[in-house]
């Protein structure tokens, strides 16, 4: 049974609309036979047939309009002559050309290749960076010297400068233990020496400019633990939680009781912040560290937080960080458990007035209903700028802190 | 799926979490968290990393489990249905 | 070395031509008895006869044609085109037949062929006879296009362009066809060269606006700014390492080009920096092209059209000024 | 083959026509459902109708003779001698057609048959004849160059310009022009002033003919005069065959420029069956030969189909081959390596 279909004519020829069968089912046709007219953009278009035989069945009535390719007929194959036999095509579908590769040849060998490397410039003081690097450099006062760059050649990009923008403002807590496993790829020993000297300026100006004052309490985590321990049962993987986003939410709501720590010095003037954008410090890969901001973190339900912390954590770590992300946290949480550490004692990153640390989680003996238990217990401490807050306002916000971890399920 | 491609595929998986780790020199008995540096974020990506290439739901129960190379491979090998 | 004018150097290049290789023969309007539009061929016709230095009808389309078919059938014609201005009638037989018949014939063709024209403005000739369309040309795959700006160019330029199997064409300029210069001894097809050496700016350019480039340069030395003169002799292709190195040297580039300056040639150039040396640039590419009008006939007009001296120095000081 | 057997062939030349007749008629026939099919793109002339030109004119070149064709050229490389199979696998875009699969239907070529490519821009072709001719001439070869183009060339300022170079140089070109009656959809009266074409030769001063091209005795015979008279005199000559296509201008095309009487009428004088007749009437032909060449046609056209099937793809990677020619001849300081044309990278 040889099918007969709506033919293509031409490039640009998407339907076309039977106007007219000059045959009826039943009827024979012979190889060439006009049996139908089709209404093109180009007018009406006799259509012939390829195939002998008898007219087996029309499948597309007069004033159907239908694409290229529709079967508007069947023909069964009768009466063939022994020439249409053999001329009868053995039409495989026919495989596809090769689609392109992603890069296409190169007609010649490749000149365009940029000048040898910029040493033959000579002028080893110059610096391969983007034009919009440099004024990006220019705005956020930063030495495109100190900065190592990423791009090629290891040309300094805006994020080269973001990165040393933020780090200039970060604080790394002197303790810093870094597990010591060796690093195959240490970063480039300018790049280290670099970042490092950034970090080195913010924390002398920290410490030379901010009063801190310190304070520390340890917090049961038992329900916490317990809670998120169910929850990620009834959870598909993929939206799994970790403990440290209770902890975040925690501190963005007791930031709500306890409003003058989440604020930034503008010029001579401290200005409490309307919304909580928590500045996350998470370490990069190869050294260094960055604290970007998690923006208005009372408004986001913990899945929201879970997943903007993972979008914060892998850019942070792959460079593609907003400078916005990078400017404007208003206070910084930091979390060195994993670095086996029970207590922090942070230095702030100015313009901000205080930072937040949380050890690792330990098992201690904890009178419960005046019983000893084991418990698991995390120690949580507040750095604060005493020049803007006392001790009184930040022993407050400690304990809301553990109050509000006490009951997971509400934060 | 083989013990051999079950290790290739998880090295596989530990690289993309921490790209700077040789997968030469990982010890196959030894706590992968004391030989990479790898906090709760990248265990967890790296536990959604087996979790979409092996098609087997990991709960934070077996977290211990996948400790080590040797770990995981054994795990993952056992709980594939077709190995 | 003896001083030579472009045009005798044409001629010699021709005679040389003729002279070596039995295959040459030269066509094109009043080439002939006429001596060239430019008397480049002056004599020619008397020493080597009619059936080598053929005159033709007006009938651009068909003597360019017949250039393409009698390379295809085993000659080595050159066809002269009085001016690139009269060259658009021959356009259809240089894009669809020259360029395209050997990649389209799945390489059974080559298509031997050298078609010299003047080219430029400059001379009060008005719109339709001082165009400048190298860039045109510069476009094409399939074809090799040059433009020889000083004596020596003209002279060894045609006689390599000879050899090459493929399609050359060969932009005269009209005004230099007088200019004196020192003859050197050889030549090449695909090399730029340093006209001037510097390290402050590089200015890239070619055929015409060479010598108002030098000029330029000199101009700007004597305010303290070292400008690298760089003639491209070859179209295309263009010979961008020698272009990018230079950048590389003095972080500033700008380009002269006498064609309008939208899509013209001096904008593929510019492109091929930005792309080549982009963090080696310490400030935009500047380009002074002829301004986008008909070319005007009077005079003064027609010099303020023209990429002259003047917006040459302005705009290389206006660059060295900018700071990235 | 000379003048006088031309127009009284034996029979074994009889069969010679109505096989090439034929095979032109068939191989048409089926691009026509390939192209319905999907498997031919882009545009598809068909010379359906004109078959006696190509089976009466071409077999009077010599191999030595150049050939210059037009986009309608299917019948004119299959009667110059190029392999059916390489001409549907150029259609199929393979690289095992003649093109290597990048000229498509419209540029068909073969150096080796000195078939100088179908050209896709009315009229592009006659300069390049032109040139030929005026090279044979140069080298002193007795040879002629046949340029074949539609009455819609005559409207072309390159016909003008080169039948006046070619009568100016008296160079050896046969200008054949397959007069069919319409530039695509304009009928000649309404495209020119002076609708006969063959007496235009007159101004430049060059020779002409006009000859019925639906019968293929006729052309065979007004052909080989005027090749002989170009190849003799080495002088252009201009002949116009009257002919006429019985499909459309191509394959999109709803012919509302002519009335369907008038193809039927048209049809009354299909070039194959008129030399049938004239073949019968003369006992050079019985019905078993026309059945043995049916089917021996058919089989050549289904085996192109399959040559042109099994073809492969170019590689895409060298889609950038032969833009230049590789060099490596000596110039004294730039050899121009393979390809040295730096393009920036896609």
């Amino acid at each position: 049974m040889a099918d007969f279909v709506m033919p293509s004519l031409g490039a640009d020829m998407e339907a076309g609309t039977l106007v007219a069968w000059h045959k009826n089912a039943g009827q024979a046709v012979r190889r060439g036979d006009i049996i139908a007219e089709v209404e093109t953009d180009k007018g009406i278009i006799d259509i012939e047939v390829f195939t002998s035989g008898i007219l087996e069945q029309i499948l597309v009535p007069v004033g159907e309009k239908v694409p290229v390719g529709t079967l508007l007929a069947r023909i069964r194959e009768e009466g063939q002559t022994a020439e249409e036999k053999v001329a009868a095509p053995a039409i495989s579908v026919d495989r596809e050309p090769p689609k392109a590769p992603a890069a296409l040849p190169a007609v010649a060998a490749e000149k365009i290749a940029g000048p040898a490397a910029s040493s033959t410039s000579g002028d080893v003081t110059r610096l391969p960076m983007s034009p919009s690097a440099r004024r990006l450099a220019r705005e956020l006062g930063v030495d495109p010297h100190t900065v190592p760059g990423t791009g090629p050649g290891s040309a300094i990009t805006r994020e080269d400068i973001q990165r040393a923008a933020a780090a200039s403002t970060a604080k790394t807590p002197p303790s810093v233990s870094q597990p010591s496993v060796p690093k195959p790829q240490p970063p480039s020993a300018d790049q280290a020496s670099r970042m490092r000297a950034a970090i080195a300026a913010a924390m002398a100006r920290s410490k030379r400019e901010i009063p801190h004052y310190y304070l520390q309490t340890t917090i049961d985590f038992h329900a916490a633990e317990t809670w998120l321990a169910e929850e990620n049962l009834k959870r598909p993987m993929t939206e799994r939680l970790l403990y440290g986003v209770l902890l975040l939410k925690a501190v963005a709501l007791a930031l709500q009781e306890v409003p003058d720590l989440n604020a930034v010095w503008e010029g001579d003037r401290v200005q409490v912040k309307e919304a909580v954008h928590l500045g996350v410090a998470i370490s990069v890969r190869g050294g260094g560290l960055i604290a970007p901001a998690l923006h208005n973190a009372t408004e986001k339900n913990i899945d929201q937080l879970m997943r903007e912390f993972r979008d914060l954590v892998r850019r942070a770590r792959s460079g593609g960080l907003r400078s916005s992300e990078l400017t404007d946290p208003t206070i910084t949480v930091t979390s060195l458990g994993e670095q086996g550490v029970e207590a922090v004692y942070g230095i702030i990153y100015p313009p901000q007035v205080a930072l937040v640390g949380f050890g690792k989680i330990v098992t201690r003996p904890w009178s419960v209903n005046n019983a000893i238990v084991p418990r698991s217990v995390i120690t949580a401490t507040l750095s604060a700028d005493h020049r803007v807050s006392d001790g009184h306002r930040g022993g407050l916000f400690l304990s809301a802190v553990d109050r509000l971890l006490q009951e997971p399920d509400k934060l | 799926m083989s013990p051999d491609e079950a290790r290739s595929k998880v090295l596989a998986a530990l690289t993309s979490i921490a790209p700077e780790a040789d997968p030469a020199q990982i010890k196959p008995r030894v706590n992968l968290r004391d030989q990479l540096d790898i906090d709760s974020m990248d265990f967890l990506n790296f536990a959604l990393a087996l979790h979409k290439e092996f098609g087997v739901d990991i709960p934070e129960r077996d977290y211990p489990k996948l400790a080590t190379l040797d770990g995981c491979v054994d795990y993952l090998c056992r709980s594939d249905p077709a190995s | 070395m003896s001083k030579v004018t472009y045009r005798e150097a044409v001629r010699s290049a021709l005679r040389e031509a003729l002279e070596s290789d039995p295959r040459v023969f030269l066509m094109g309007e009043d080439v002939g008895k006429y001596g060239g539009s430019y008397a480049c061929s002056k004599g020619f016709l008397d020493e080597f006869g009619p059936e080598r230095i053929r005159d033709t009808p007006l009938s651009e389309g068909a003597f360019v044609g017949a250039g393409i078919g009698a390379a295809i059938g085993g000659m080595r014609p050159i066809v002269e085109i009085m001016t690139v201005n009269f060259s658009l009638l021959a356009l259809d037989q240089i894009v669809n037949n020259a360029a395209t018949l050997r990649h389209m014939s799945g390489g059974q063709i080559s298509v031997p062929l050298v078609v010299r024209m003047a080219t430029g403005g400059g001379r009060q000739l008005a719109a339709q006879h001082s165009h400048s369309l190298e860039g045109w040309y510069a476009h094409i795959p399939g074809i090799k296009v040059v433009a020889p700006a000083t004596v020596t160019d003209a002279r060894y330029m045609l006689g390599l362009a000879l050899r090459e199997p493929d399609p050359v064409f060969i932009f005269e300029h009209a005004l230099l066809y007088p200019m004196e210069g020192q003859l050197g001894d050889a030549a090449d097809l695909e090399h730029a060269a340093i006209r001037r050496a510097g390290n402050d700016v590089t200015l890239v350019t070619y055929g015409g606006s060479l010598h108002r480039s030098l000029e330029a340069a000199e101009v700007l030395a004597s305010r303290g700014v070292d400008v690298e003169v760089v003639d491209l002799r070859s179209l295309r292709p263009i010979d961008a390492p020698t272009i990018l190195e230079s950048v590389a040297n003095t972080h500033r580039a700008v380009i002269v080009d006498e064609g309008w300056r939208t899509g013209s040639l001096a904008a593929e150039i510019s492109a091929q920096i930005m792309e080549g040396a982009f963090y080696e640039l310490d400030a935009p590419v500047a380009r002074v092209c002829s301004l986008e009008v008909p070319m005007p006939y009077a005079r003064h007009l027609e010099d303020a059209a023209l990429p002259n001296v003047e917006r040459i120095v302005s705009a290389v000081e206006q660059l060295v000024a900018q700071h990235g | 083959m000379n003048a006088s057997s031309a127009s009284h062939p034996d029979r074994e030349h009889a069969l010679t026509i109505l096989h090439q007749m034929l095979l032109i008629r068939r191989f048409e026939e089926k691009s026509a459902e390939l192209y319905s099919l999907g498997k031919i793109r882009g545009f598809l002339h068909l010379y359906i109708g004109e078959e006696a030109v190509a089976v009466g004119a071409i077999p009077a070149l010599s191999r030595d003779d150049s050939l210059v064709s037009t986009y309608r050229e299917h019948g004119h490389a299959l009667i110059r001698g190029m392999p059916a199979g390489a001409v549907m696998a150029e259609m199929f875009g393979k690289v095992n057609g003649c093109s290597r699969g990048r000229g498509g239907s419209m540029h068909l070529f073969d150096v080796s048959r000195r078939f100088f490519g179908g050209n896709a821009i009315v009229a592009g072709g006659l300069p390049l004849a032109v040139g030929l001719a005026l090279a044979d001439k140069l080298q002193g070869r007795q040879r002629v160059t046949a340029c074949l183009f539609g009455d819609g060339a005559v409207a072309e300022g390159a016909f003008h310009e080169s039948l006046n170079l070619a009568a100016l140089w008296q160079l050896p070109v046969l200008f054949l022009c397959e007069n069919n009656l319409y530039a695509m959809g304009t009928r000649i009266e309404r495209y020119q002033s002076r609708p006969e074409i063959y007496p235009k030769a007159a101004g430049y001063g060059i020779s002409a003919d006009c000859v019925d091209g639906m019968d293929v005795l006729a052309v065979q015979q007004t052909a080989a005069a005027a090749v002989d008279f170009v190849r003799s005199n080495s002088r252009p000559f201009l002949l116009e065959a009257k002919t006429y296509r019985f499909r459309a201008h191509s394959m999109y095309d709803a012919e509302l420029y002519r009335s369907k009487s008038e193809v039927e009428e048209w049809k009354q004088r299909d070039p194959i069956n008129l030399f049938l007749a004239q073949a019968r009437t003369r006992g050079l032909v019985n019905d078993d030969d026309i059945k043995s060449i049916d089917s021996r046609v058919a089989t050549e056209v289904a085996e192109a189909v399959a040559f042109a099937e099994a073809g492969e793809w170019e590689p895409i990677q060298d889609v950038t081959k032969d833009v230049y020619t590789r060099f490596d001849g000596p110039t004294n300081a730039s050899t121009v390596a393979a390809q040295t044309h730096p393009q920036v990278p896609v």
